[in-house]
């Protein structure tokens, strides 16, 4: 009898401790802590076994990654917002296209800080599009560019003789193996862009750069898009009754063999996976040739940022031409950095020039939509493709 | 001065009485059986007095001290619950040091007072034994020597004898009246069963839906009976309905002169009643319509004028059939 | 009664395999490199992944809290589900209908509804990010069972211990620590067991309400299965079952060693 | 035990001071309103506060709603129902066949031990297009390429999600039937059997309905952690076909913020839906038990 009394009572005094220890480990060292998708180990291996020792060791700064999804984050930051908790846990949190808009709306960002990030201005062209706006948002300093994305399809040369350049022939291609190709159910990020892309080659352009926002308009401009993505429907894996939740397992899929194509908005993926061993030798990625789909992704800090000033020293080390190229490399992450060229000095050029995937970043890219219409079309795919 | 005093004790739940003005009273050492049928709410009244049910309204006095509103764990009046309820987790030695416990006696007086105990239940072997290791008789003399070890002021059993095979019973009802006797304790027992109340205790309350119809000595009950409802329970009297014509009750059998105006019964006991063969016609007959062997008497089912009237004589010689004549020897007006 | 025989033995055989098939299945994942699609047997080997977690210095930190939020979370619902219980089984009282609703709500909302009010209540009172609010939240999804343990203990035995506990002089504190604690020490033992496995397996209650300070294994677990790193996602299973094993038969054993009544 | 003579206690306060710890720790956890509130329209953050039920039309009478409820009726039903034949049938046979008991007791306990999210996995990697079933399919050239194989995983049928319960839900049922059966009375069985009734008549008439009490009890609750639960359909389910829970989680996240408000909508309904059928199965029971508290 009394031992289980012993027990309850130890482990209280245990658990009150623990509380405290969380909290004076703070103290002592100066913390910043990163949120951001936490999916992919080679991102997660860059961050922890580059980002962090270098912080450590330049700013003495705890660099600490906590995996969550974005609409985690937006989701926690809203209800710190209502109720009023002014220094919270998030220091830098990793976000992309769309939630910007959203998370800007309900002002869920911190002041514009991106004047006193030395890198910024130092490394990136301030008026290249993606410096300014994300999806048709302007920036206005709210965030900083971290690494660009470029659309990728990659597809399986020993098997296809003949990479597609457009959509048609991707139809034939497709038609001819038919189930070994699939693209992620909307509203996931990279089959989002899939669709937009294809809406682009089979649309043009200026469609899409003049969509408007009622969803019926989107719905009739967009129709031939959609008939094409219907007539895809037959060809894909499994007849299209089911789509993958998102691209990890789309490649599972292909290093399984399963299917010839696979797709990703890390450009350098293919490279990577092959020399990981995962993905055939024949693997390649290529794009159509009237461009794909591109964008950046950034760093942003939410409005009860507890460490700023560590935030902007790590964002700062974030962007700093060795930390870009090391995150550009094939065996690592294989991210695109976000460097201009013209800021370089010419040593650094060189070595810019000859990591791979520089040549990517020269490619035709159309410009993105805004992001309330990639809503309405993740909802008009939804209707037009998923339940037709 | 009475040991136990219950004065009006009422409660009712959802507006139905429970117990409606039950007053009670108790010498030092009184033996009281609480005598009805199931659902009478005897076993209320137990636990009333026990402290572990609340009441509306009514007085408990124990001595002179008023222990109404005291809690139970102070009330020193322990019970002794139809299934014993030995703490199955404690050895018998435990389970009878509990009270002493309670009240922060030295070890040394504990084991004394335990092992007393035992020698009295003759249970001294089982000392380190748990509950479900004792049979039925065994448990209800430990939960009995649990209850009298804190030498509570009133001693209450509720059903003690009903999961006992009966010659245990026998053994039990002898070990009960002993004990209580011994320490003199003032012992109040719950029973449906009228022979147990008849042989173990002194005095017996007949209890009909919330309310003692009659409290008496055992020996006047029958005396003294005078309430029709507890002739009915008690279910060793012949009740014969007359109609009262100028103040003598006339009934099939014979009219009979009455004192008070609404008595409106005639009872008498099935052993109060002899028959002899009729001889004389004219005589009152009735005629033997059952007859039943009982071990050490008869019972005879006869009609007489249409009534049906039972007699137990020891004289086994009718049969069915026969013509007799009756005679009743005691009877009461009710 | 032959063939009932053969019956019980395959369906409890085919059981077996299915309780245990989950766990070889996970052991082998930890080790592979490259499995191509058609051969039972990995391709190759590796140890790389189980080498990169072990070094990780987040792992032991994180085994901590898990552990500390467990043990935590258990006691306080054993704590809350105890009085309840009893209430629930020794009395009838006005509101006893509402209770027994409101118990069985967090077993039926979507959790995300609750975690976010939560999330906003804990925060009004500064307990959001910490180890104690994690508990809190966590213990909202073990309620429902161990208050339904309580329930029916007290239920099965009753009120008679406890009133013969009083009336043989025992006062409130007395009987419970006497009598009616150490008939309840099972159940005890069950509920707090119980509270540490749910404890252990919760993710999105932990990811919101933690805020990213509080690590357990299942939040670096969750996003390798999302997105399919099976090795990664093997071995922190291996390690999160490898958690609640122990715990569990470490509890198990305490409760063990006393007599079942 | 005997003949209880006394069942509850009498207390007027008691009660409500044991259920203190309870409602402090609901007030301080469920306290605000906030679902219920935007659930009317009431969004603080965008300043609306008229009470609407704006969201409530919009969102009741779409097919997608619809759909789903029929969904997730499904997705709750089927599971509940096998777990429920498997695990009394596996009660029952276990209880009268197999003597020695716990060994088999501490196998069976596993599954309760590994949590929801480690079976998910496990099912991904045994039901997958190419996983452990569908490589020993394949060895024995049933199938030739992987994507004949049929889809167990992301299915419209949602055989993923039912497995994950089943697997998850037989142990929890098999231990409830178990414990009931246990301190069932031998004797109830023998009478019948000397009465001349089979086997069959044994179980049809004097087993289950003896084990009818936890049966309800093992229903009630597997059935309504299905209908709540989020984690099986949202990681195994088919995008098409998304559980209430699902389509609240996916309303909640969506990059639009009012439609935040559908998902409470739709938290409100049900949680309206399981009080009723609490309430239902409470009555139910409470009438029951009052019969048989009679009869005694």
């Amino acid at each position: 009898m009394k031992k289980i009394i012993t027990v309850l009572l130890s482990v209280l005094l245990l658990s009150s401790c623990g509380k405290e220890g969380v909290a004076k480990e703070e103290v002592a060292k100066e913390v910043v802590r990163f949120y951001g998708w936490g999916g992919d180990s080679n991102v997660n291996n860059y961050l922890d076994d580059y980002i962090a020792p270098l912080v450590k060791e330049k700013h003495n700064i705890d660099f600490i990654r906590v995996p969550m999804n974005i609409d985690e984050i937006l989701l926690k930051l809203t209800n710190e917002k209502e109720a009023g908790v002014d220094s919270g846990d998030i220091d830098i949190m990793w976000i992309n296209g769309e939630n910007f808009y959203n998370a800007k709306k309900i002002g869920l960002l911190s002041e514009p800080f991106t004047t006193s990030i030395e890198n910024y201005s130092k490394n990136i062209d301030l008026n290249a599009e993606f410096a300014n706006m994300d999806f048709n948002t302007p920036i206005e300093g709210l965030e900083v560019p971290w690494g660009l994305a470029r659309l990728v399809l990659i597809g399986n040369t020993n098997k296809i003789d003949e990479l597609p350049k457009n959509s048609m022939e991707l139809l034939d291609l497709v038609k001819e193996n038919k189930g070994m190709m699939t693209y992620p159910a909307l509203p996931d990020f990279t089959g989002s862009a899939f669709v937009r892309m294809i809406m682009n080659d089979v649309l043009g352009e200026e469609v899409m750069a003049n969509l408007g926002y009622d969803k019926e308009e989107i719905r009739i401009k967009l129709m031939p898009a959609f008939d094409y993505l219907n007539e895809l429907e037959k060809y894909l894996w499994m007849n299209g009754e089911t789509y993958p939740k998102d691209t990890g397992v789309i490649n599972k899929m292909y290093s399984d063999g399963q299917l010839l194509f696979t797709l990703s908005y890390t450009a350098l993926l293919a490279d990577r996976k092959v020399l990981e061993g995962e993905f055939e030798e024949g693997t390649k990625a290529f794009i159509f040739e009237n461009g794909t789909l591109g964008n950046a992704h950034y760093l942003a800090k939410p409005f009860n940022v507890s460490n700023s000033e560590g935030a902007n020293k790590v964002i700062n080390e974030l962007i700093s031409f060795e930390a870009q190229i090391k995150k550009m490399d094939v065996n690592g992450w294989g991210d695109l950095a976000v460097l201009d060229m013209d800021k370089l000095n010419d040593e650094e050029k060189e070595i810019f020039k000859n990591t791979s995937g520089s040549d990517i970043l020269e490619l035709e890219t159309y410009s993105e939509v805004d992001a309330k219409q990639i809503a309405i079309i993740e909802e008009l795919w939804e209707e037009e493709v998923l339940r037709k | 001065m009475s040991e136990v005093k219950i004065i009006n004790l009422t409660k009712s739940i959802e507006g139905k009485y429970i117990l409606s003005n039950v007053s009670i009273e108790l010498e030092e050492g009184e033996f009281l059986s609480l005598l009805g049928p199931s659902g009478c709410g005897k076993t209320t009244l137990l636990n009333a007095i026990a402290g572990i049910v609340a009441i509306d309204s009514g007085e408990i006095f124990f001595g002179n001290i008023d222990v109404t509103n005291t809690p139970t764990n102070k009330r020193k009046a322990t019970i002794v619950f139809q299934d014993y309820a030995l703490f199955p987790h404690m050895t018998v030695y435990d389970n009878i040091a509990f009270g002493l416990k309670m009240k922060k006696l030295s070890k040394e007086i504990i084991k004394k007072e335990v092992m007393e105990l035992l020698e009295v239940i003759e249970l001294s072997d089982k000392i380190n034994n748990y509950p479900k290791e004792l049979s039925g008789g065994q448990k209800q003399r430990v939960a009995i020597a649990r209850a009298i070890a804190i030498k509570p002021m009133v001693l209450l059993l509720d059903e003690p004898f009903s999961g006992l095979d009966n010659s245990l019973k026998n053994t039990m009802h002898k070990f009960i009246m002993n004990i209580t006797k011994k320490y003199s304790i003032t012992t109040i027992m719950v029973t449906h069963d009228k022979n147990e109340a008849f042989k173990m205790s002194n005095k017996i309350a007949i209890m009909l839906n919330g309310e003692i119809k009659q409290i008496d000595y055992s020996k006047d009950i029958y005396k003294n009976i005078s309430d029709i409802k507890v002739v009915e329970f008690l279910e060793e009297f012949n009740i014969i309905k007359g109609k009262i014509i100028n103040n003598n009750l006339v009934t099939q059998i014979g009219s009979f002169e009455i004192k008070e105006k609404q008595n409106k019964y005639l009872v008498f006991k099935y052993d109060q009643v002899h028959i002899k063969y009729s001889k004389d016609k004219n005589e009152m007959v009735a005629e033997i319509i059952e007859k039943y062997y009982m071990g050490n008497y008869t019972t005879y089912i006869l009609m007489y004028n249409m009534e049906r009237i039972q007699i137990n004589i020891a004289d086994d010689k009718f049969d069915v059939g026969d013509k007799v004549n009756i005679e009743i020897k005691d009877y009461k007006i009710i | 009664m032959k063939k009932d025989k053969i019956i019980t033995k395959f369906i409890i055989s085919l059981f077996f395999m299915i309780c245990i098939l989950p766990l070889i299945i996970i052991s082998l994942f930890m080790f592979v490199d490259k499995w191509v699609y058609p051969n039972i047997f990995p391709s190759t080997y590796t140890l790389k992944y189980l080498l990169s977690v072990i070094q990780s210095k987040e792992l032991p930190k994180a085994m901590i809290t898990s552990i500390i939020v467990a043990v935590m979370s258990a006691v306080i619902s054993v704590i809350i589900s105890y009085p309840t219980g009893k209430a629930l089984a020794h009395y009838n009282f006005k509101g006893k209908h509402v209770i027994s609703i409101l118990i069985l709500i967090p077993l039926i909302v979507s959790p995300l509804v609750l975690v976010s009010s939560s999330h906003i209540n804990l925060i009004k009172y500064n307990l959001h990010s910490t180890l104690l609010g994690v508990s809190l939240i966590h213990t909202i999804f073990i309620l429902p069972y161990t208050i339904r343990i309580f329930n029916d203990r007290f239920e099965e035995i009753g009120v008679e211990y406890e009133l013969q506990g009083y009336t043989l002089g025992g006062n409130v504190i007395s009987t419970f620590f006497l009598v009616t604690l150490p008939l309840l020490r099972v159940s005890v033992m069950l509920s707090f067991s119980l509270g540490v496995i749910i404890s252990l397996g919760q993710y999105l209650t932990t990811l919101i309400i933690g805020g990213g300070r509080v690590m357990t294994i299942s939040i670096i677990l969750v996003p390798y299965i999302q997105y399919s790193e099976y090795q990664l996602a093997s071995i922190y299973s291996f390690i999160l079952i490898a958690l609640t094993i122990i715990s569990y038969t470490l509890i198990a054993k305490l409760y063990k060693n006393h007599l079942e009544f | 035990m005997g003949g209880r003579s006394i069942k509850k206690i009498e207390s007027k306060y008691r009660p409500y001071i044991l259920l203190i710890p309870f409602i402090i720790f609901i007030i301080l956890m469920l306290g605000s309103t906030s679902m219920i509130e935007q659930s009317l329209g009431y969004n603080n953050q965008e300043g609306i506060s008229s009470i609407t039920f704006k969201y409530y039309e919009e969102i009741i009478f779409t097919k997608v709603f619809l759909e789903s409820i029929v969904y997730t009726i499904y997705i709750s039903v089927v599971p509940t129902l096998i777990s429920l034949i498997v695990g009394i049938y596996m009660g029952i046979a276990v209880h009268f066949n197999i003597k020695r008991k716990n060994r088999l007791n501490n196998i069976i306990q596993i599954p309760i031990i590994i949590p929801y999210t480690v079976y998910i996995f496990c099912i991904i990697l045994i039901l997958m297009q190419t996983g452990i079933v569908s490589r020993s399919v394949m060895n024995l050239n049933i199938i030739d390429t992987a994507n004949d194989f049929p889809l167990l995983i992301y299915d419209k049928f949602g055989v993923g999600i039912i497995m994950v319960y089943v697997l998850k839900q037989v142990p929890f049922v098999y231990f409830i039937i178990i414990s009931s059966l246990s301190n069932m009375d031998r004797k109830y069985i023998d009478v019948a059997l000397n009465l001349g009734s089979s086997k069959i008549q044994v179980l049809r008439e004097i087993v289950l309905p003896y084990l009818r009490n936890s049966i309800m009890t093992a229903f009630f609750i597997v059935f309504a952690f299905n209908f709540g639960s989020f984690e099986a359909p949202f990681l195994l389910g088919n995008p098409k076909y998304n559980t209430l829970p699902v389509l609240s989680y996916k309303y909640f996240i969506s990059s639009d913020i009012d439609k935040r408000s559908y998902s409470m909508v739709i938290n409100t309904i049900m949680i309206i839906a399981v009080v009723i059928l609490l309430h239902i199965y409470i009555k139910y029971n409470e009438r029951k038990n009052r019969r048989n508290y009679e009869k005694r």
